[in-house]
């Protein structure tokens, strides 16, 4: 089943998300990475960095429990997005990132569409390679659900972050939480992304019996973990089927083969997020392991795989 | 009452490190308490009183819990590079650690958090812990122990069988007190005569305390009528113990800046 | 933590579906039960039986696979509701199911607003205790999951029943594939649905890498199992502020503690589906657990923990 | 190639029961195989060659694997009232069932299925099994031997040490003979060259074969060839095992009618 080091030394990592060629399809999820990471994951190696979501104004995010297990392979969160705001952002976390000689993008949000123009305004000068918008966030007390939700409000933010991009590729990252991700994603598409983040969270809610609250302090929160993979690979194939540009798959993705799965399903690249919590080198070992999957299953190129999926 | 982070200047210690421990063993204990050891030298070489690791329920990538299980450093064994974790069964995290074996190899990530920093000079130490938060308290206990300091351990628990630490503390040639709900030996205001009249004459130079909020509270008046340094271990939910997911947060919101992460800033705390 | 039987002896389990007494709140999911449990299950002592979904006229289903599990606790599946169509249904099934003296509630879909009026046409003499209506079946190639979603179609579809069910409640089963369950929840109400059951299975796919197809015969497929219930949890909590009729929670419950807390979260019954599967007993301990359950929580009556949960 | 129902008539048999069975052994076997024995009178009783059980693979309700995984009965020890189920692991579900240890328990649903139905008449039997397919065949050998028919087994796998069932069919006094991809010899013209020479001067009087596409077809031929019984179990993705979620049906679409269910009407097909 092995491939030997010297049947899989010509495959070809390199995908690209419209201008932005990556050395590999595997980075990190916003807001499931930092680079408190250094000392246990190679960061040189991955295909790029993603930063938590960053707000013009800072934010002290929600209250305690922020998360939790909520069994059956997945987590809640409604960390809420606390932000040190975009000054501290550009002068103490961007540099952190920077360090590592990877291409970082940079994830932003508001909560209402100016904001987002506010903060690409505001990071218009900085030095990275990409914006990703995350128009998801189902966590905040307004705006972010509604926003990711009305394909009206997609086109209107993306194409202003688009606008205030200074050449930079726009990535925006969608909500699932949708009746189709079809209408977004076109909207998002046809206001100038570079590519599509497939998707946040789905909104979810644990019960503490005893105390007949919720679990976590903001009431609802997001879903993630391996438990979300089949509703993000279904988005996935939908989305890559209604658009034409690249397509980031994230949500629920565990394993070398997961990544593969998300590949054949459409997508072009793939974050990870919660499984970096339990093993914080499993972008390390799915590097380690993909040029073997790609052999194992015929490939010598990432993008022979991408989109293979036959209905 | 505040909590507020240990002195500004963290102090030298290893980086944390992702292991596939080997698991030495894994055992019943009592009540719901259940004993792990793991080898696993990378961590035991450096690890501090009350730092913590994250442990992973799960064998196999994509299958059990999505999130690591944060646990204290219950005992080390520097010289077999070995770690101790106590821990009880509470969902399902824990009833899936019981399933590992010898043998079997669990994901740990670690040493994590900040230890306990008593005052350079302290001698005298009195530590309170409360069921399993005793687990934090054990490693330091033993440490002063063996550096000659003089520590007095108080164990507080539901019932006799409930009380962990009693064992090690002998072992380890530590005094401690066992005091249960069931006798009315752990009442708050009893415990609060008992140390008043024990320590009153010559006060602990540190308290340390983990595991009730009323033992908290206990430990700040008495920090305050000694005029001594408290520090407090507090738990959290967390998912990645370095300081990045923003999991851990557990003070009051509404205010722009967010409360301190207790996986990073802490998890111990001065108390005032 | 046990309380004693003489402790429990006093609590009430029955519950009101509108006008629809039942003596518990533990009742089947439609497609995930049939009579052949009879020998597994005491069929009398559930608060319901329901029925598949029963269409006009017979349909074959999807090509196979038509399940799969797809891991982290939850399955997916394309079954695509075979039916033998509802002359056939009334003759040689639904005896089947009124021979247990339990209220049966029958299950209706269509692949159309009219088939929904023709099947309850032709069901209209026949003897059961009330409609569930599938506006929600995401696996038909046509219509279901469209209808769902639409919340102007599950008015007509619920409107249309209801002015032909003689007289019998109508449960209305909801898609959770929209953006807000709010809106298909009040149309439903309006229209005079007695309940709501909520929800249906989230649309999921699973990939079969080898093969670069999907694992299931038809493509995507519903997901279902205890995966989700922190999907359907919140679902449940939005739907039951959203309305003032009863919620049937359904999706992903297994344990007596899921039960207690989809009641917590608003649902007045709950319906047990794929954990029939792996445990074709879990309903029978779910009631000989209720009682204690509810006795530990301090409850007397299933009513009291209903919606109980505070924000 | 049709599949048809067995005779219309359901031979009386007793009703599958849940039960939550304890485990007598779970050993590994060879290859990727496993052998898992379950006390379960209640199941042993009744059980029939050919019929399967539906195992959970989880010990906790709302935890692991959302279906259960269907099995055949290898083996049945009915004076101590327990069965064996020999199983290959490949996917979440047989991964965990490998955890199960002796004392465990494991929630099992049987006896499932339509068994093999051999003509009454039937003394002269061939059986043609490759891979874990081997497993819905053994029982059948096992008592047809027994009441002193002709048995011949044909072990079909991908190595030697694939192969399963050899031992067992040893142990229970029926000629075996294995076959394997590695020596060329599981070739199915091969294969159709022997059974023609040994058989045709005195044909078998029922066939019963699981496990291979190939080895189906072939033994379809040679049931038209010598006009005999040909049966064959059939594999499917299930749920229920009862007949009541239509998970199974593993025909054709497009017709009005759907195809059998395979675990109610099957797993056992006549061959035509
Ligand atoms: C720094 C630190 C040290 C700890 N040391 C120990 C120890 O030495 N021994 C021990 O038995 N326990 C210790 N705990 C508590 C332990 O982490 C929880 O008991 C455990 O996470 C419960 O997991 P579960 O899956 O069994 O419970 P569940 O209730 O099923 O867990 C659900 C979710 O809530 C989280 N959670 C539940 N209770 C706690 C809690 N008390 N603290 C943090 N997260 C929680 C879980 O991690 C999980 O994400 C410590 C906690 C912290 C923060
Ligand atoms: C009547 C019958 C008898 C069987 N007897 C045996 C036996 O004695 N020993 C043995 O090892 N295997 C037997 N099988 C096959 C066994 O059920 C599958 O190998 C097993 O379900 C795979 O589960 P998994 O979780 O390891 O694989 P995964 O691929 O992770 O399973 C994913 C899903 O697909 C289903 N699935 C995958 N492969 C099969 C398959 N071949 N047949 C049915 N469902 C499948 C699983 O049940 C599960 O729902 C039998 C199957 C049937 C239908
Ligand atoms: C603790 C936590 C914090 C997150 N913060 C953000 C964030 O700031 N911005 C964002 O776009 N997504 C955020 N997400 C969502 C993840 O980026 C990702 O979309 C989601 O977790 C699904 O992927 P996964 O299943 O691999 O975790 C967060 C997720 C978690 C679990
Ligand atoms: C095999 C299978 C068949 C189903 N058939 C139907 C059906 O005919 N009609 C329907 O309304 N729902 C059907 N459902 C959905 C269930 O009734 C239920 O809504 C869903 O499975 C979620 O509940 P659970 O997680 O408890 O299974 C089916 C589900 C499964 C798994
Ligand atoms: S657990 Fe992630 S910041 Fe503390
Ligand atoms: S497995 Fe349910 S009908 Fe066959």
């Amino acid at each position: 089943m092995r491939a030997t080091s010297s049947e899989v030394v010509d495959v070809d990592l390199s995908v690209e998300l419209g201008p932005l060629r990556l050395s590999n399809p595997i980075m990190p999820a916003s807001g499931c990475f930092g680079p408190e990471l250094a000392s246990l994951l190679p960061l040189e190696r991955l295909g790029a960095l993603v930063t938590k979501t960053v707000f013009t104004a800072a934010r002290s995010g929600n209250a305690a429990h922020r998360l939790t297990d909520s069994g059956s392979g997945s987590a809640l969160n409604s960390v809420g997005i606390p932000s040190p705001g975009a000054a501290s952002f550009r002068s103490q976390v961007l540099p952190r990132y920077s360090a590592h000689g990877t291409p970082v993008i940079v994830s932003i949000g508001g909560l209402a569409v100016d904001d987002y123009f506010s903060i690409a305004d505001e990071l218009s000068m900085a030095q990275f390679a990409a914006y990703e918008v995350n128009v998801s966030c189902p966590n905040l007390e307004r705006g972010g659900i509604s926003i990711g939700a009305d394909p009206d409000q997609v086109y209107r933010v993306t194409r202003g972050v688009v606008d205030r991009a200074a050449g930079r590729p726009v990535i925006v990252k969608l909500t699932p939480n949708v009746a189709s991700v079809d209408e977004t994603a076109c909207a998002a598409e046809e206001a100038g992304a570079a590519a599509l983040t497939v998707a946040n969270t789905f909104v979810g809610l644990a019960v503490d019996l005893r105390r007949r609250r919720p679990v976590l302090g903001n009431g609802t929160g997001g879903l993630s973990g391996h438990g979300i993979k089949p509703l993000v690979l279904r988005l996935v194939w939908e989305a890559s089927r209604a658009v034409d540009i690249p397509i980031v798959g994230c949500g629920g993705i565990a394993t070398t083969g997961d990544v593969a799965e998300f590949l054949v399903a459409g997508a072009t690249a793939v974050q990870i997020g919660t499984a970096t919590f339990s093993r914080p080198t499993t972008m390390a070992q799915m590097l380690d392991e993909l040029p073997t999957q790609l052999t194992d299953l015929g490939c010598r190129r990432v993008a022979d795989l991408v989109g293979s999926l036959q209905a | 009452m505040m909590l507020q982070p240990l002195a500004a200047e963290i102090p030298s210690r290893i980086l944390p490190v992702c292991i596939d421990a080997p698991v030495l063993g894994n055992q019943y204990v009592s009540d719901r308490y259940w004993m792990l050891r793991l080898d696993a030298p990378e961590i035991a070489t450096g690890v501090r009183p009350g730092q913590f690791v994250l442990l992973t329920p799960s064998q196999t990538p994509g299958e059990g819990p999505s999130l690591p299980r944060p646990m204290a450093v219950y005992d080390v064994d520097r010289a077999d590079g070995a770690i101790d974790i106590l821990y009880g069964v509470v969902g399902s995290g824990t009833t899936q650690l019981t399933r590992f074996r010898p043998g079997d190899r669990m994901t740990a990530v670690g040493p994590l958090g900040r230890p306990f920093e008593p005052p350079s000079d302290a001698t005298r130490l009195l530590v309170v812990g409360r069921g399993i938060g005793i687990c934090s308290l054990t490693l330091l206990a033993r440490e002063r122990a063996e550096r000659g300091h003089a520590v007095t351990v108080l164990l507080s628990g539901r019932h006799r069988g409930a009380i962990i630490g009693a064992d090690f503390c002998d072992a380890v040639g530590v005094h401690a007190r066992q005091l249960c709900d069931e006798d009315g030996s752990s009442d708050v205001e009893s415990i609060r005569r008992l140390l008043v009249e024990q320590y009153d004459p010559a006060p602990p130079d540190f308290v340390a305390t983990c595991g009730s909020k009323r033992l908290l509270a206990l430990c700040r008046d008495l920090g305050r009528r000694w005029t001594c340094e408290v520090q407090v271990s507090v738990e959290a939910h967390m998912a990645c113990g370095l300081g990045y997911c923003h999991g851990c947060a557990a003070g009051e919101v509404g205010r722009d800046e967010e409360s301190p992460l207790v996986c990073a800033t802490g998890p111990v705390f001065r108390v005032s």
